[in-house]
């Protein structure tokens, strides 16, 4: 086994497919020769050529666009969004379109597109180069919604999305991209989607993150174990499909929630898991489900850390839920 | 670029003999009837709709011939990207009538499960697309299945229709200027007819003509009558066989003319002076290339008279049977969202099926 | 005071405040001489000129980044999108541009537009003419989401929405668009935003709905009071800003709470409604908050009876509630 | 269409008699003075960030001809909207360094409250739009505000840049037609430098050039040399000229190149070849300009060295006092959102400073 960061697992699970499969196809710009402006798909067009892997004109809708085209007539297109604050111009392609059109066909059109796209902030990318646009996706039937937050994950569900016959969105926490780093395998390998890791047991408070957020979450566990709280940590992985059992099983286990998330509070992916947790579980309940998240407002720039979630921010929600 | 839409046919279905492609006389005669059964479904199912056995319906009489002629002009193989107003390409696939009218009534024999409005059909069997709603989004799907094909190594084109108020749209751009770039075969077929519901083509695009955009793509562009259909056959054709020569796509415009109203929702007398559709009768395509197909002596009264009455009867059949069908069962609602169902919808599923048993138990109390 | 349904209602705001103001420009597909699909402009070209009332080009990304132009100038643009599905080529503009220019510009700018849209189901529309993308706005800072109900609050919040300085989603209930009807004052006045309504007073449970949703809480609250369940109504008409005081004083008198949307279940906006209730309230909660709402799938077309909430499914939430 | 762009000085500085503007000699001063100023802001800022001491930049060199003479062919009540790469235009229009420099650091005294990354300007006093990452977004605002200006009988006109890359997305396509069909005075000034990252303009489109797009909505297009600042001058001016007299917009392609990377983030030695950038030295606008006022005694070594000098002086005065200025106010974090916050921001905009200064009491405890 190597040691990865994220951005080499990704490379390493588009080279696999790629070479696995030859619908495989990755496309967007500055992928092809310059190997995309994080370098994920370095090397990539060098091994499998320009019809494979190739530079397209800038503009977010042709990307997804004639990915779905693709996508129809057999191809397994690997677009690449350059961030997730540019996704939405392809937005009316992806929840119009992407996401209905087996829905609409009756079931006799699939098309399994892929979008690979880095998100997220603390990278002093203000309001455009910071945005986790999730819950957008997640309200939206007909398109899951992965990210993962370690470089073995993001191998292992990035080939299940390729393999699959859905359309996903497949997020990238880019502020942890080379930081992450981990032992990832050579060869080819799968991480289901739907199953939440637990990656830390604790007996006090459920605490639910994702991607560079997991990171955040992880600091605070460790704190709050110095203060005498049994923490455990889920990483969700995969937002939809959720895994609402390993939620179940810790939530009655715990009775306290803490969600964490980087996307404003209102109508955040938070809500939809507060409110789960809540609905379906509330008898189990010792505490208030408390959501640690960006605020309400555009991204900022100078002020990030302000805005952000952090080890301090949730330690606080923690003792909150712990000091009820 | 043609200033002229480029002619074969004139208004009387005299053809111009340097221009006029041989065509077996089978093939006229097959044209003709499906043009023919094109407008008369329209007529049948706008009937339907104002008798409330449909819920809506978007005919496209006046403008059959550029669907025709195009689907005509392809290979079998090639894919269609329809907008929403190309029953006669459909028809010339060969689509059944039950399937169109299933797809009208969303019965259960639609294979579209009933989940969509009355002719948004999708027919994978015939390399038809699914249509949709939001327009010009179809666009560059044509694009990137061309492109597909080309890397496939197939001979595949994809011809795409949209309406000129739909090429106002960001996708018209990017799908065309993507299949310039990577010169994928594609034929763009922009149907203008002159009205985006109550939107004149003139407040659309200030250019002298929709053709001339090839330009700014460095493509082919082809300004056509688009109610003569052997003009329409005639540039489809090149088109398609630039294309499988890998010399990039064609831009066609199509002048066309929307007869009726936008659909069953719409009433042109708000907008449109009703002189307008009256003069346009003199450049019907299936009039005019019904002079040709007789002064040829390919087309007879009891010919017509024939294609009629077994049309006709076919759609009453058609809706005989789909009538009968009942609608789509209740699990279908919760198919095809995913290859596979997620959990959380088979508990969506489960909870509403025992919230209706109980609803039901409860009634029959 | 004349009666009206919400289309003259909508249209007889339009009419006072072009009068009062002619910094108040109407634009869209097929607003002018025809008035609009659905109707909600007409007269208004015949009144106020091609210059100030105009049909555009195809093309909603143009309609709304047009506008953002004129409102940065000092009109007060109003646009319509003619359906609410057809919003998203629309939507780069709205959520990066629209919703961030003030912010981003440091107060500098503001673009106070605001988007007129019908939406909904109920019609028969499938797909694309019935989707409710509420949540996916109110998840973005920077504009305010409101949904009227009824022709007065209908008249009297799109006046305040173009006499207030932000840019506004205003989504119109087409399927009670002819339907609802009641006195309308034929001079100008306003509703303020941010202020929910209890539209029936009731001590077991708290129903909060608002758009063509709320018609189907109101059927659903009589039921409830044949079966002895004393239901409060809350129309909420301004999702974003939310009135959280009225629900918080309607929670803590009942104890029970059923959410009632359209739109798909997860990611809604009833689950944030549930996770703020749950969140903030939960001492008072006698029983789990319930969801009532459109199904995780796209919107149908035969079914579309079985995919919405109705009275039946409202009234078999209140069921559960009160008797948890 | 021209196939060579319009120019007026060749790479000697020599100017061509017959189209030379007739400018004062204080404007070609001024307007030397403020490319020389771009360039050396570039060079600052640049090292400025290499030093860690801003967190990002995005030069200009090379391009600066084209923001700058656009801005000089103006009047001051016009609109400019730029891109992210018009430093010349904002400099042009007197921006003070300070508001510059801060905008760059994000400090307190940034008067869009350090917001956004360096370079994303807004400075409403001048005319000058807020600039936004997203590419092409701009491009219908300029439109709009063409349109309202012609609607309230203002002589104002709007002038956008953006790249040739932006000009691949929708929004280039129903800005630019919207404008063609509603005759609205924009100045549409594509900068195409050849590159977007590290994609070459060759694969953003497979027309001839961008200008001939004009074709496709009816107006007016220029393919101009953009390192060429007089022939910018001219075609600029004539077409805000076009445009207050009604006629409506117009199309220009400056044709320039990106003399560096595409910034602070990126390194073109991955995908360009670096002799290009040298061989382009030979069309460098500083240069040419510089030669053409010196052959009329309009410029002397002594005169650069001044304006350099004192450049240098007030770049670095403005560092010094930004540096010092601190980060926005906590609470400015909240602001602006709205016209007014909401009452659920003032909320956390509450729990956020409580949860500081529990934090700031407990590490001081
Ligand atoms: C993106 C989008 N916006 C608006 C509509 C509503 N709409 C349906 S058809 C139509 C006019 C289309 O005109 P055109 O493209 O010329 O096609 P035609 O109907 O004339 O065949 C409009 C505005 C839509 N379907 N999609
Ligand atoms: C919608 C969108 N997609 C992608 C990006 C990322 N991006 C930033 S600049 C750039 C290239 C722009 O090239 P061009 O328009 O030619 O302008 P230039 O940088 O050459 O001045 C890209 C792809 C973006 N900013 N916006
Ligand atoms: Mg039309
Ligand atoms: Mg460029």
């Amino acid at each position: 086994m190597a040691v990865m960061n994220i951005i080499q697992a990704v490379n390493s699970a588009l080279m696999n497919e790629m070479e696995r499969d030859e619908r495989v196809v990755v496309l967007g710009e500055d992928v092809g020769k310059f190997g995309g402006v994080f370098r994920a798909t370095q090397g990539l067009q060098a091994r499998f050529g320009e019809a494979r892997v190739f530079d397209t004109p800038l503009a977010e809708a042709g990307i997804i666009g004639t990915a779905i085209g693709m996508a129809l007539y057999g191809l397994k297109p690997v677009p690449e969004i350059q961030f997730a604050d540019f996704i939405f111009p392809a937005f009316d392609q992806i929840v119009n379109e992407l996401a209905k059109y087996r829905y609409r066909s009756g079931g006799q059109f699939g098309a399994p597109v892929v979008i690979r796209t880095p998100y997220g902030g603390g990278i002093k990318g203000g309001h455009y180069h910071s945005q986790s646009p999730e819950a957008l996706f997640i309200h939206t039937p007909g398109i899951k919604v992965v990210v993962p937050s370690n470089p073995y994950d993001a191998k292992g569900l990035l080939i299940s999305c390729i393999r699959g016959d859905d359309p996903v969105l497949f997020m990238e926490p880019k502020r942890v991209y080379r930081a992450a780093r981990g032992e990832v395998p050579e060869t080819a390998f799968t991480v289901p989607l739907g199953e939440a890791k637990v990656t830390r047991a604790g007996k006090d408070v459920t605490l639910l993150g994702w991607g560079s957020m997991w990171w955040e979450c992880d600091k605070a566990a460790k704190a709050a174990e110095e203060r005498g709280w049994d923490v455990e940590l889920l990483d969700l992985r995969s937002l939809m499909p959720l895994d609402v059992d390993s939620i179940e099983r810790s939530v009655k286990k715990t009775g306290r929630v803490v969600v964490v998330h980087e996307a404003p509070r209102t109508c955040g992916f938070g809500a939809e898991l507060s409110a789960l947790v809540a609905e379906r579980w509330i008898e189990y309940l010792e505490a208030p489900i408390v959501r640690v998240t960006g605020y309400d407002t555009p991204f900022p720039y100078t002020l990030e850390n302000e805005y952000l979630p952090d080890p301090n921010k949730i330690l606080a929600a923690i003792e909150k839920v712990m000091t009820f | 670029m043609a200033i002229e839409p480029f002619q074969i046919l004139d208004e009387e279905g005299r053809a111009r003999p340097d221009l006029a492609p041989d065509l077996p006389g089978e093939d006229h005669r097959r044209l003709f009837e499906v043009l023919l059964c094109t407008r008369r479904l329209d007529e049948r199912m706008l009937l339907l709709q104002r008798q409330g056995r449909i819920g809506f319906y978007l005919g496209c009489t006046g403008e059959e011939a550029v669907a025709v002629a195009s689907a005509y002009a392809l290979r079998p193989s090639d894919w269609i990207f329809p907008c929403y107003r190309e029953h006669g390409a459909v028809l010339w696939r060969g689509m059944p009538l039950g399937l169109f009218v299933a797809q009208c009534y969303g019965s259960r024999d639609d294979i579209t499960k009933g989940r969509q409005m009355p002719i948004h059909y999708a027919w994978r069997e015939a390399n038809v697309a699914s249509v949709s709603s939001p327009v010009a989004t179809q666009i560059p799907h044509a694009t990137g299945m061309a492109m597909a094909a080309r890397l496939r190594g197939s001979e595949d084109v994809a011809l795409v229709f949209f309406g000129e108020g739909s090429s106002s749209g960001g996708e018209f751009h990017v799908g065309v200027n993507f299949a310039g770039v990577f010169k994928a075969p594609v034929v763009f077929v922009c149907r203008n007819n002159g009205w985006a519901i109550s939107t004149p083509a003139s407040r659309q695009s200030a250019a002298e003509s929709y053709a001339v955009r090839a330009v700014a793509y460095g493509i082919q562009g082809e300004l056509v009558d688009g109610n003569d259909i052997l003009a329409m056959v005639v540039k489809v054709r090149e088109a398609a066989a630039r294309g499988r020569r890998g010399e990039g796509p064609t831009l066609i415009e199509a002048r066309t003319y929307r007869m009726g109203a936008h659909s069953s929702s719409d009433d042109p007398k708000a907008y449109r002076d009703p002189q307008e559709p009256e003069r346009m009768k003199a450049r019907d395509p299936l009039v005019r290339y019904r002079k040709y197909l007789a002064a040829r002596g390919l087309w007879t009264e009891a010919w017509e008279a024939e294609i009629e009455e077994r049309f006709a009867r076919e759609v009453s059949e058609a809706i005989a049977r789909t009538e009968k069908a009942g609608p789509p069962p209740l699990e279908s609602l919760f198919e095809d969202v995913y290859a596979e169902p997620t959990p959380e919808l088979v508990r969506q599923r489960q909870e509403l099926a025992a919230q209706l048993g109980a609803r039901r138990k409860a009634a029959a109390a």
